[in-house]
């Protein structure tokens, strides 16, 4: 209980008297690679807006890294150290990939409020964000303006800016949606890599079964405001419960 | 920004430029004398530019129609300020070295005039005020290149605080738009009225803003103070908007306005203006009896079609002044002119009148009257009964004056 | 990489050049006797109007902020500016710079309200409050000299009109460099970061309210020093210095000239204002009309070049060079 | 032929969404349209309706191309559109919502009036004085589809119905699908719910990233293991 | 103060607020409507007075008819003027940034401010009140003129009018569905892009009946539009950006505030509409009758 990375305690939130969650608790463990899946309007996004600060709940405890981070603003949870990546694609249109990058690493180092040097002075800094798009395979796209990157490279650029805050806990909201079968593949497998390598906790909403359990150490259901189950892939695939709910009987 | 683009631009505004320079150094001629008129065409002024206008306009034809002054015809050149002291003062500058005017004729608004009277000062060019009438232009802003051929705040505002003081009335409100004009004037009214009758009570004093023309909401404020008497410091289209507005809400029966009703006010207001208000007037041709008056009257109305409003008058009182001083000084040069202006005689409209040397300031009084109609002028009310307030009794002793003077800065 | 180096060397040059060309302009219109003392005034009066659509630009183009208030600022440096010098004596260089601090108190607190709201009700705040202080200066006749404004403010002997045009563009360089290093710097990163999407911003951990308001600050403490500046070449405050009409002004001109980039906002003002007087001097009865043609330029630019001059010229130069 | 939607391509923005979707509507139809979330099932129906009008390919209707017309044009000529997320218009009551919705039948066989619509949905009539706003996800998945069926269209689009509901409603929003079908209306569905979907309709597409995956009766998809395991994760 | 002149300076000044309501009310109506606050308003509102002065002239004015006809003529060319307005320019902008929306209509305050210039000279003018409302009224003693009187019955009138529109007639549940999905209202076979111009044209009518209005109340000038379209922001503001409702509330506080608050604070009642929108922003930015926007 103590060494989970992120406990979601008792979580309620409604809109305009909609009921979204009733009473949801579930603990990530530092490191895993998990997903949550759920039929449309189950309230998964909505989940990673309570988590990361876009949104409070109206009752309950969200507690990362030992601290109750209710109440807390978007800025402040991301410099904990939680980091999220967005459903639609959610970058800076008008700016250079490699701009992207940097005034993300730039936030992370807090040293947006430099005015004397210009911001392309700092070679470490150019160096980390190369690093950083060469992991998520936009380096050589580094000066192209990012709104008209294809829509696969915008979502890996808008995974890449999470990267460059170098979190503990990285959300991720559909990272594959809108996407071709092939780039969809890629990117699962770019998140398996980045996980492999950064040793990062990754959470991750996704449509594509095959995608969850394929990749996932631990799935969760939400359905019915609540959560439904939670466990391995193949308890979950199993699951009477979810196959009803959310996979649909037997035809 | 790329280089090659960047010269593009140069070349462009470089030529754009030269181009501009070429048209506006041709604009000047030798041969004429420029006059640059600051006027406030547009807004609660319009009425009295269209009367100076006429004024200046007719001098211009008949002096030039006489071979000039010494040779060189005159050329009147107007701005519109809009009332604003910012446009007026850019506007005087650009007369003076743009368009190359020797003489200035200033404005409706004192605002724009305090804005302009720097300007000139600036650039040593004679401006002749015929219109707007700050008494600050001739003590804590004065400069010697500044006349004055209308009379000014203190004039008016002591000259109705003789005529008021005859009167029974013992409570006054106070009414007047927020600048230097309304300042003023009612300031000296205050101050002539306390000296002349200390019984009398200003009950309050209302600021509205210059140009506003909506006082629904001034004028229960004003009921709620029952005054007796009212005197108001509005001018023009303003005046007339007040006037209009007051009349249903019976202000006018229970308390009087008194206020400038010059020419072009009372033909504005029309059948709305009340018979019975005690008020002034700087120069009513109705009532000037001089013979040169009555020259100028038929002139005027034979060219335009309609009697000369009190602005057409000192407008060409102000112009009979300053050609003179050209002859007297045997120049068009402000610089040479300005000396002899000062003290200068001159035999105006409204009869011989002199420049006070010390302040610049023409010795003309106001024209008191109350207001009737008159079965000569069917469209407007005149003035009946009217009696000359003489300059000389209420404007600022000398001592005053150059006091005031040199606080200046 | 090399390219930016390149186009920035590009940059540095034709900067130097039009630097250069403006210093020495004044030496051959002075020349041209009156007419070229007219130009030097109306040359001095770009000048400052420049800054002042380049502050306004901080916010506008790099910080995606639509401020119809930014006059507040400009007009409360021309006060302060005329009150220090004409009733405290105090001398031109000092009275220029609390401009710019009064400038930016002013903005701080103004602006502390104003970023907290969004879109189109920061800037009907924007309106609301510089309306505000629009009224206050036109009502306090005592102290501002309300309608009238203020007028004769003292001009240092030194201070021709020649020489007052060279302190302004120095003025002008100095802060057009400032401007171009915070633009350039992680600060104008961050900013442009918001602009681009204020709710991502907000995830990558960007306390988005304190840089807009830090941005607020910065820009309206140009904007007191473009005002302190006119008013010294005026020599006089008035109260249409903080009317909403004014703050339009430096929006017309950054949209004409090019809202992202960085000259763009004083390449349009000068043009405006070279247009206007142009214009009245090809035909006196263009000056009636100027405010239609303006229209109808804002017109043409609203709906055929949003980018501006600058981008409508970089596209045909990109398109041209493709 | 009702509906024949020939080779569109819809791009939102720069992404290219729909690629070479063609599909058939025959008159009295219930044809569903099924497919994972994104998969394109509401850019079709909206690239149908005008409202993201497709950049090639055309959409036939009752004879008529209607590729591109504005989305009034193409609901007066009788589609019918019930989007996702039901966008009741929250400040009118009930019975103004329906009321915005009525148009007069163009031909007079099926002729949907206010008061049929109570009769079928007495819920309705019992709120009729309620503000949109206020209604639960039932309600107004009620409402949204009888505020369509007021402009008495030939053809009504469907999108996602049960997304959302409890078994209860959806039970009898199929019931409400099969009544449709008796009179003669004609339903482009899009589902989910492959149970759901399945039990109500006539024929199937499956729509995976913008592209028709296969199309067939129910019956032929009911016997085609490999299709439901490859595309609806059964 | 006495009762009596309380209510005599309260019936004054929702007079005043009944005539910024008729402006402002179609102000607001266009931005619920079309997402576009419309500085050209004021414009507008100014060119109606002015058409009425010039059809004053034509009919002379002093009989109630001669008024009624300006009251039937000059809204509706108003209106058509905001119809052509919104067929050739502000369609093109509704998906455009609040920036360029803001100053089409800027550039319109610019082209149509100098046309009444032009057109009409720089000279104030006013409109001779018809006989009939040239007198007063007598309320506890104190005159209360006609006009005002017909001011107020008027102003009611035009909000009863406007409520019955929107919320008893099929038109204004249309528009007022506009309001919230203006798509899916087009799904339903209504031409929105109709509803658009057709509310802009009742926002523009509103205009210019508050102008011909206007013209007999007081002193027409250049300076107008752009005096009211500020108060008319304050108005909306205060009331919510698109709440006809609201916009009444909002009119009507500003309206009594004005004259009330110039007894005991003279000159600086004139910041109090500013004061208080600048206040509202700040406490509850979508106005009282407003909705949050996300």
């Amino acid at each position: 209980m103590s060494d989970a990375i992120l406990s979601i305690e008792n979580l309620s939130k409604s809109f305009e008297g909609n009921q979204v969650f009733n009473n949801i608790s579930f603990s990530v463990e530092p490191g895993e690679l998990s997903a949550i899946i759920g039929p449309n309007g189950a309230g998964k996004t909505t989940l990673f807006n309570l988590i990361t600060g876009a949104l409070v709940p109206d009752e309950g405890k969200i507690i990362f890294e030992g601290r109750n981070i209710v109440g807390m603003e978007p800025f402040d949870i991301v410099r904990l150290g939680m980091a999220r990546a967005f459903q639609r694609t959610n970058i800076f249109p008008r700016m250079t990939v490699l701009e992207n990058v940097v005034v993300t690493i730039i936030t992370r180092l807090k040293a947006n409020l430099s005015f004397v040097k210009p911001w392309t002075s700092s070679s470490q800094i150019r160096r980390r964000a190369f690093e950083i798009l060469e992991s998520v395979g936009l380096a050589d796209k580094a000066n192209q303006q990012s709104g008209i990157l294809a829509h696969g490279n915008q979502k890996r650029l808008d995974i890449g800016v999470a990267l460059a805050l170098e979190p503990k806990l990285l959300l991720l909201d559909e990272p594959t949606a809108g996407m071709s079968p092939e780039e969809r593949w890629e990117t699962v497998e770019l998140v398996k890599e980045l996980w492999n390598r950064m040793k990062i906790t990754m959470v991750y909403i996704e449509h594509d079964m095959d995608i969850v359990f394929g990749i996932s150490q631990k799935v969760r259901v939400l359905c019915y405001k609540t959560l439904l189950a939670e466990g391995p892939p193949h308890e979950i695939s199993a699951n009477q419960q979810v196959i009803e709910a959310y996979l649909g009987e037997e035809v | 920004m790329e280089h090659g683009k960047c010269r593009v631009l140069l070349a462009l505004v470089l030529v754009l430029f030269s181009a501009t320079l070429l048209v506006s150094s041709n604009a000047s001629a030798a041969d004429v004398i420029k006059l640059g008129f600051i006027a406030d065409v547009s807004g609660i002024g319009a009425p009295f530019y269209k009367s100076q206008k006429a004024g200046l306009d007719m001098f211009i034809e008949e002096i030039n129609a006489a071979g000039g002054v010494q040779g060189k015809k005159l050329e009147l050149v107007v701005r519109d300020s809009q009332l604003k002291p910012d446009i007026g003062a850019n506007q005087a500058r650009e007369l003076i070295l743009s368009e190359k005017c020797e003489f200035l004729v200033g404005p409706t608004s004192s605002a724009v005039a305090l804005a302009t009277t720097k300007v000139a000062k600036e650039f040593k060019k004679i401006i002749f005020f015929h219109t707007s009438n700050s008494e600050a232009l001739t003590t804590t802003a004065f400069q010697p290149y500044m006349f004055q051929v209308v009379p000014n705040t203190g004039i008016e505002g002591r000259g109705m605080a003789v005529v008021l003081s005859k009167k029974p009335y013992k409570k006054y409100c106070l009414i007047g738009p927020d600048y230097a004009y309304g300042h003023e004037q009612l300031n000296s009214f205050k101050s002539e009225m306390a000296k002349r009758r200390p019984d009398v009570e200003i009950l309050d004093t209302i600021w509205v803003k210059l140009g506003e023309s909506n006082f629904s909401t001034f004028i229960p404020t004003l009921m709620a103070k029952k005054p007796e008497a009212i005197d108001a410091a509005f001018w023009g289209g303003q005046l007339s908007a007040f006037i209009k507005q007051a009349k249903p809400y019976g202000v006018l029966k229970e308390a009087p306005v008194s206020s400038l009703f010059d020419l072009d006010m009372l033909r504005a207001t029309g059948p709305d203006m009340p018979e019975g208000l005690t008020g002034y007037a700087r120069a009513p041709f109705y009532a000037i009896d001089t013979p040169q008056m009555k020259v100028f009257v038929k002139k005027y109305y034979d060219k335009y079609k309609e009697w000369p409003a009190d602005w057409a008058i000192m407008a060409y009182d102000g112009m009979i002044a300053l050609t003179e001083a050209m002859k007297k000084a045997n120049s068009t040069e402000s610089e040479q002119v300005v000396k002899v202006l000062g003290g200068l005689k001159f035999n105006s409209l409204r009869g011989e009148r002199y420049i006070r040397a010390e302040d610049h300031m023409a010795n003309v009084g106001i024209y008191s009257g109350v207001t009737a109609k008159s079965p000569d002028y069917k469209e407007f009310l005149i003035m009946k009964d009217v009696q000359a307030v003489p300059a000389e009794e209420v404007w600022l002793p000398v001592a005053e004056v150059q006091k005031l003077q040199s606080e200046q800065k | 990489m090399d390219d930016m180096t390149s186009s920035s060397r590009a940059g540095w040059i034709s900067g130097i050049t039009v630097t250069v060309v403006l210093f020495v302009l004044p030496v051959f219109l002075g020349q041209l006797g009156k007419t070229g003392e007219y130009w030097i005034w109306v040359s001095t009066e770009m000048i400052i109007m420049a800054l002042f659509a380049m502050s306004l630009n901080l916010i506008l183009g790099f910080g995606g902020m639509v401020s119809f208030g930014h006059a507040a600022f400009f007009g409360v440096g021309a006060y302060t500016v005329a009150l220090l010098m004409k009733k405290a004596d105090f001398p031109l260089y000092l009275a220029l710079t609390a401009a710019p601090l009064v400038a930016a108190i002013t903005a701080a607190i103004v602006g502390w309200f104003c970023v907290r709201l969004l879109g189109l009700y920061f800037s009907i705040l924007t309106l609301a409050f510089g309306q505000l202080l629009f009224m206050i200066v036109f009502q306090w006749y005592t102290f501002t000299g309300g309608d009238d404004g203020l007028h004769g403010v003292p001009r240092p002997e030194i201070l021709g009109p020649i020489n007052y045009y060279w302190l302004c563009l120095i003025l002008f360089v100095i802060c057009f460099l400032i401007i171009r290093m915070i633009v350039n710097s992680s600060f104008g990163l961050s900013i442009k970061t918001i602009r681009e999407n204020m709710e991502r911003a907000k995830f990558i951990g960007i306390n988005v309210r304190r840089y807009q308001l830090l941005n607020f600050i910065i820009a309206g403490a140009f904007a007191g020093l473009a005002g302190g500046m006119l008013c010294e070449l005026n020599r006089f405050a008035q109260t249409e210095f903080l009317h909403w009409s004014k703050s339009a002004e430096p929006i017309l001109a950054s949209l004409v000239g090019g809202i992202y980039s960085l000259a763009g906002p004083a390449i349009g003002s000068s043009i405006l204002i070279f247009l206007k007087i142009f214009l009245q001097q090809v035909h006196r009865s263009m000056v009636e009309v100027w405010a239609i043609v303006l229209g109808v330029l804002l017109l043409v630019v609203v709906l055929f070049a949003p980018q501006g001059l600058v981008g409508l010229y970089q596209n045909i130069f990109k398109k041209s060079q493709s | 032929m009702l509906l024949e939607v020939q080779g569109i391509n819809t791009y939102y923005g720069l992404s290219h969404i729909l690629f070479d979707v063609s599909l058939q509507v025959d008159r009295g139809e219930v044809v569903v349209l099924l497919g994972r979330n994104g998969a394109g099932k509401t850019t079709t129906m909206r690239s149908i309706m005008g409202l993201t009008p497709p950049k090639t390919g055309t959409v036939l209707f009752n004879g008529h191309n209607v590729t591109g017309l504005v989305p009034f044009k193409v609901s007066r000529l009788g589609i019918g559109f019930v989007p996702e997320d039901r966008r009741i218009f929250p400040d009118l009551t009930v019975r103004a919502n329906l009321e915005v919705g009525l148009r007069k039948a163009r031909d007079k066989s099926t002729s949907w009036t206010i008061d049929r619509v109570y009769e079928l949905f007495p819920r309705l009539q019992e709120l009729a004085n309620r503000r949109g706003g206020n209604l639960s996800g039932g309600e107004q998945q009620m409402l949204t589809i009888s505020r369509t069926l007021m402009g008495n269209p030939d053809l009504i689009l469907l999108d996602e119905p049960s997304e959302g509901l409890a078994p209860i409603i959806v039970k009898v929003l199929g019931e409400f699908i099969d009544l449709l079908k008796r009179e003669g209306t004609t339903v482009l569905l899009s589902e989910q719910n492959v149970k759901f979907s399945l039990k109500h309709s006539d024929r199937a597409y499956i729509v995976d990233n913008g592209h028709i995956k296969y199309h067939g009766t129910i019956e032929e998809l009911e016997k085609d293991e490999d299709v439901k395991k490859r595309y609806l994760a059964v | 103060m006495t009762w009596q002149l309380f209510v005599f300076m309260l019936i004054n000044g929702l007079c005043q607020g009944m005539l910024l309501f008729i402006i402002a009310s179609g102000l607001s109506l266009v931005f619920g409507v079309l997402r576009v606050i419309n500085f050209a308003h004021g414009s507008l509102y100014m060119i109606g007075a002015f058409l009425a002065y010039s059809l004053s002239t034509i009919f002379a004015g002093e009989s109630l008819m001669g008024f009624l006809i300006l009251l039937m003529v000059v809204p509706p060319a108003i209106a058509i003027i905001g119809f052509v307005l919104e067929v050739s320019l502000f369609r093109r902008v509704y998906r455009e940034e609040h920036l360029l929306q803001l100053l089409l209509t800027y550039a319109l305050v610019l082209i149509l401010d100098d046309l009444v210039r032009v057109i009409w000279g720089g000279e104030p003018r006013s409109v001779t009140r018809p006989d009939l409302l040239a007198g007063s009224v007598d309320i506890f003693g104190m005159a209360l003129p006609s006009y005002n009187v017909f001011i107020l019955v008027v102003g009611p009138l035009i909000a009863f009018g406007l409520w019955f529109l929107l919320y008893r007639t099929r038109t204004g549940n249309i528009i007022r569905a506009a309001v919230s999905y203006p798509d899916t209202l087009g799904a339903l076979g209504v031409n929105v892009s109709w509803v658009m111009t057709s509310t802009f044209m009742l926002g523009c009518w509103l205009a210019g009946f508050g102008g011909v209005l206007t013209a007999g109340l007081s002193n027409i000038d250049l300076g107008m539009g752009m005096q009211t379209i500020i108060e008319c922001f304050a108005v909306v503001v205060i009331g919510g950006l698109g709440s006809v409702g609201g916009a009444l509330l909002g009119s009507l506080i500003i309206g009594t505030g004005l004259t009330f608050f110039q007894l005991p604070f003279g000159r600086w009642a004139l910041v109090f509409p500013y004061a208080l929108m600048a206040l509202v922003l700040v406490v509850r930015p979508w106005g009282f009758f407003g909705k949050p926007e996300r």
